[in-house]
């Protein structure tokens, strides 16, 4: 299966791109991506950020479908 | 509420200038069953911080879903307070400080629920929103992100 | 707030434009320690009376004490909350619906003071500030005596 | 003692002028002075106001002076 990952504000910066396709054999939850997110990019262990899976802030139990569209999102500092 | 609320454009260019806000008042005065407006604005500090004087904020979000929640509050408010009308406005890119970032505008029959609705707006937008900013500093292109607490 | 507020003129003849609103945030702009401003506005509503239904509101007013209890409440409020401005404006003379008779401009660093000031002062003025309404009806020159709740 | 009255709204209306002068031998407190208001304007009877002596709202017990400023205020209705 492959998943579209969009990185914004500060985790664009670490990630060193906006956005990616990871492509890869097993199932996944929000809660596995993360692990993997964090193996491949250490820096972002110190950051407070969220994951929206096709647009809605989830939870790290929540699976991942085929084709999602994932967001890695900083604090919001909207206002 | 049974009726539906179309989604509105959110997002400016920049900061609101307040002709706009002036405007989007002067079009609620055909409305005769409102008789109260509160009106929040956000505006840009020169904070003073550890690396110098904040100039102004460039805003990005994740725009598809900051839409669809800027949608869902308005929907929430509706539901939750009598309105009569509702307006959120919120910048994209640079806003110098002095400016304006954030226009929520709300129009009710009553004061109780143009005041509730207001808070409650701004509230959500701080807290629920995908919008990121950097906080510019200096003139040679230095900032740091800003987090809402 | 050892601060002194000299006492300012509150009352206008006839309605308050939106382009006196727009024209009051534009001066703010300047003072970069402003982050939130809180605005009021009273429209008046086209009610439906036994009599009819309401055209407008001609305010009178006890003048004197009026901008005494004006001023005292800006007083009031500047000790209670974290401020760096605050205006308050209300009509003399007829006001027809759909135009505005108050208008409560806070402002200050933080929301959360500009939110509770805004309430604060609006309540206030309705209950104590000795302001007289008459809501006018019809054609005829025919008019209820308007009272606060 | 002379005391200078002024009549706001509907009060004013009942009282057919907006200020007048009463000249008397008693000293005055609010009440009193509300005593003598309701019979000389019986109407006034079912009207809910409030008296301010020297413009500061009065209870009953407040005297008032030579020379004072009386406002009889009816309901307030700004905003």
């Amino acid at each position: 299966m492959s998943v579209h990952i969009t990185y914004f504000g500060m985790l664009a910066e670490m990630a060193g791109q906006a956005d990616e396709v990871w492509t890869m054999d097993e199932q996944l939850t929000v809660g596995k991506f993360r692990g993997l997110l964090l193996e491949k990019y250490p820096s972002m262990r110190e950051k407070k950020f969220k994951i929206a899976v096709n647009q809605k802030i989830s939870e790290d139990f929540v699976p991942i479908e085929l084709a999602a569209e994932i967001a890695v999102l900083p604090p919001f500092a909207g206002g | 509420m049974e009726k539906i609320h179309k989604p509105k454009k959110v997002f400016v260019q920049g900061p609101i200038s307040p002709d706009f806000v002036s405007k989007s008042i002067a079009s609620h005065q055909s409305k005769t069953t409102i008789g109260a407006h509160a009106i929040f604005l956000g505006q840009i500090r020169a904070d003073q911080k550890d690396e110098g004087i904040v100039t102004g904020i460039e805003y990005s979000a994740y725009e598809e879903m900051a839409e669809k929640t800027f949608h869902a509050i308005r929907e929430a408010a509706f539901a939750k307070f009598e309105l009569t009308c509702l307006h959120i406005y919120h910048s994209l890119g640079i806003v110098p400080t002095g400016e304006i970032s954030l226009f929520v505008f709300v129009s009710s029959p009553h004061r109780r629920a143009a005041f509730e609705a207001s808070e409650f707006i701004v509230e959500e937008v701080k807290a629920n929103v995908p919008i990121f900013g950097k906080e510019l500093i200096g003139d040679k292109g230095e900032y740091v992100w800003k987090e809402n607490g």
